[in-house]
């Protein structure tokens, strides 16, 4: 069956190593931060200027000074250090952020990923959205399988502008996770209950499966 | 003998000298870490033709976004925006024009702008409509887009404190766009929470250094909060 | 579970992975700030062919003069050289290499490599011998020569205090060229005169973010003084 | 007769204005710093990082951690601020120092400026001259007139390898105060005691002398 938001965010948590500085995008990617596995430690960067992102705020901690880059409440952890947003920038386009998590509308098999513009709809901006795909280390795209419609969004080829190329090397889906090289997509894990042939069905890009392809684990 | 003091004591003096068409750089992450008070003082000027450099354009009502009331903005350069219905409306009918810069980059061009950096050279936004009419450039097998630095007739700034001297340090995530905006106004403005002597502000934890400032006045800050999200205690 | 603990208590451990013909970024400006320790151990390691990227080179017998003593250093990227002996010697007998870059350049080369940015305009040393091979072009009527980022396989830096996630700051004019080294080693070391624990330096006030540290190394420093200029008191 | 050492940083510090940001390089440029004019604030620049530097140290105050451009040993007044060397030069390149004072070997008419290389001797590096010739708002060259040999360093085009192109507008030598504009240097005013004449004998370029040139003022 396809997994829940809270079911790709946990899959999306076990990416993570001891030690990682990660920046998560709005949405699915920010609910991993409550998924972070047992015995691994991971430091949050929030392009606003944070570095040691922690928890919202207590309604006695609320600081109108303290925001995320979604520009919540936020406090920070023991141990962060705040800085301003060319700096903030710097670790995230000199590759210094281990790992960046973000939503995406559509995916191709070149690594091109459309994130923040749908032609005909009012285009608010791509924020830090083109810095962090341009400059992170490890690039994750987290979402649906298919649209509404069951219209893949893994394509051969984006429809939509860009928000950067050549870029994205694992997709984690509520169906799968992937990996993105030699212009296809690999085929590396199932969500518990869903087979290879649903995937494939969804998957518009070209879909390599190699041998038996286990099922994500959850403890 | 004025030598260092920047203090003014009225947002008249503070904002002095701006006029119809200028270009103006202003610090803040939404509503977070503005100028709120240089913002109303523009307001009230009733400027026009202002080109706004800003990583967002406020909202309905406050920050940035009373600007658009009486169609002040001609132009912002910024990163996200449309938060607010009016914005979107004045966009729609052609009324204000947006030019959008990745978040990184806009920073760095503020930088830049400060440091006479004319141009620079990032991988964000290449191949991406961002890049449209910017020339490409080779750097060891990766392609680069050429951004320019970015200077104001104005920067307005908002510290947590300054010195008499201009120095400033910021509290907390209020920090963001603030201290390079100030870097790369041909006249820069800082309003800030309070204002001591020199010499009460450690030399390096000075965040905002006096020679980018030309003036410094004392606000009160409504600091109206965006989302504010809360967990349970 | 090691998470976010930069520290390693010896000094074979913090240059661990060093080898010939490497790029070393070293903080320091003449020999104010330096890592002492750091260099020590390089010249222990006896590692040659090394590329070295920092404002000067030490004086006779100490910074990273020593490093001359046993041929460990190939080439010099500087702005200012030659306050030792050793180093004339074998510069004139083409034992060693120099790049002479302006000061400023040198330092925005160094947040440049670390920032991701593989190339920046600037109009000092045009129409120099700086500007000799470099690609010009002309901004706002103004001409410009294009210099490059410098990324290190190690940055050797020298800070006040850190904490056990890396995060420094440094005392007075000590910082120079430090906190820039730090953000463009492919690994950055640290040594410093103060480990303290996380929370102890203020957020703000974090001059180097743990993000750029690979390792934190306690050291003792002689801290020796190049021009000595007093006035009675 | 020619001006002293401290003659010439008498009539350099005439130029600083009140609120004045000040570079000022090794050697005579430095002396100006101790003939600030009454009633004058100005503050000086470092490269090494220092904004607001100070006297020498006394015995007591002495810290290897506390230097000026020239590693000499330094302080800082109240009201200094500290930072690395990207922001120092950034306020330097950004044209945020209002005026630098340094020597030069040479001068030419076109404002170009040799003072960092004499080829066949060694060469120790440009340091921050380069930068500074690149960014200050207004660059006073001091200098003697004339070499050991009698020979001019107003020249009408250097000869040594270049620190900067058409930058040079004001020189303040032993002799005279000139401007360099439209390819000529325009005397401003005379070293007391000494003739147009001498000076006209001494400055190989192009010099232009509009109607009685007065004498330099000291108080």
């Amino acid at each position: 069956m396809a997994l829940s938001r809270e079911q790709i965010a946990m899959r999306v948590a076990q990416e993570f190593s001891d030690g990682n500085y990660v920046n998560l995008g709005i949405g699915i990617p920010t609910l991993a931060a409550n998924y972070v596995p047992e015995g691994i430690s991971v430091m949050m960067h929030s392009e606003n200027g944070l570095l040691g992102m922690g928890p919202y705020p207590t309604e006695d901690q609320v600081d109108p000074d303290m925001i995320n880059a979604g520009k919540e409440t936020v406090t920070a952890i023991t141990g962060a250090s705040i800085f301003e947003s060319a700096q903030s920038f710097a670790m995230i386009r000199g590759g210094h952020v281990d790992i960046t998590v973000l939503g995406a509308f559509e995916v191709d098999v070149k690594g091109n990923i459309a994130s923040w513009m749908i032609p005909g709809k009012l285009v608010k901006g791509m924020g830090g959205a083109m810095d962090l795909v341009a400059g992170a280390q490890n690039i994750i795209v987290t979402m649906t399988h298919a649209n509404k419609n069951g219209e893949s969004k893994l394509l051969k080829a984006c429809t939509l502008p860009l928000t950067g190329v050549n870029c994205i090397t694992r997709i984690i889906t509520d169906l799968a996770v992937l990996e993105v090289k030699d212009n296809a997509f690999w085929l590396k894990e199932r969500a518990p209950g869903v087979s290879v042939e649903e995937i494939r069905s969804k998957t518009e890009g070209e879909l390599i499966v190699e041998g038996d392809v286990p099922e994500m684990q959850f403890n | 003998m004025a030598g260092f003091n920047k203090v003014v004591s009225s947002y008249e003096e503070a904002m002095q000298g701006l006029a119809d068409n200028m270009t103006i750089l202003a610090g803040g992450f939404g509503l977070c870490g503005i100028p709120e008070g240089l913002i109303a003082q523009i307001k009230k000027m009733g400027t026009k033709g202002l080109t706004i450099v800003s990583n967002n354009c406020g909202v309905d009502g406050f920050g940035l976004g009373i600007l658009l009331e009486d169609r002040q903005i001609k132009k912002m350069i910024s990163s996200y925006v449309g938060e607010n219905a009016l914005f979107e409306k004045q966009l729609i009918a052609g009324e204000l024009e947006v030019e959008l810069t990745p978040q990184g980059t806009l920073a760095e061009r503020m930088r830049a702008g400060g440091a006479g950096i004319p141009g620079f050279y990032t991988a964000t936004g290449y191949g991406t409509p961002v890049a449209e009419g910017k020339e490409v450039k080779e750097f060891n097998g990766r392609n680069y887009i050429l951004e320019e630095g970015i200077v104001g007739d104005f920067a307005i700034v908002k510290a947590w404190k300054a010195d008499t001297f201009g120095n400033c340090i910021y509290k907390d995530t209020s920090m963001n766009f603030n201290p390079l905006a100030a870097t790369a106004g041909k006249i820069t403005v800082v309003e800030v929470e309070e204002i001591v002597e020199p010499g009460q502000l450690k030399p390096s934890e000075i965040q905002t250094q006096g020679i980018y400032v030309d003036r410094v006045i004392k606000g009160t800050f409504e600091k109206r909060i965006e989302r504010r999200v809360t967990r349970e205690a």
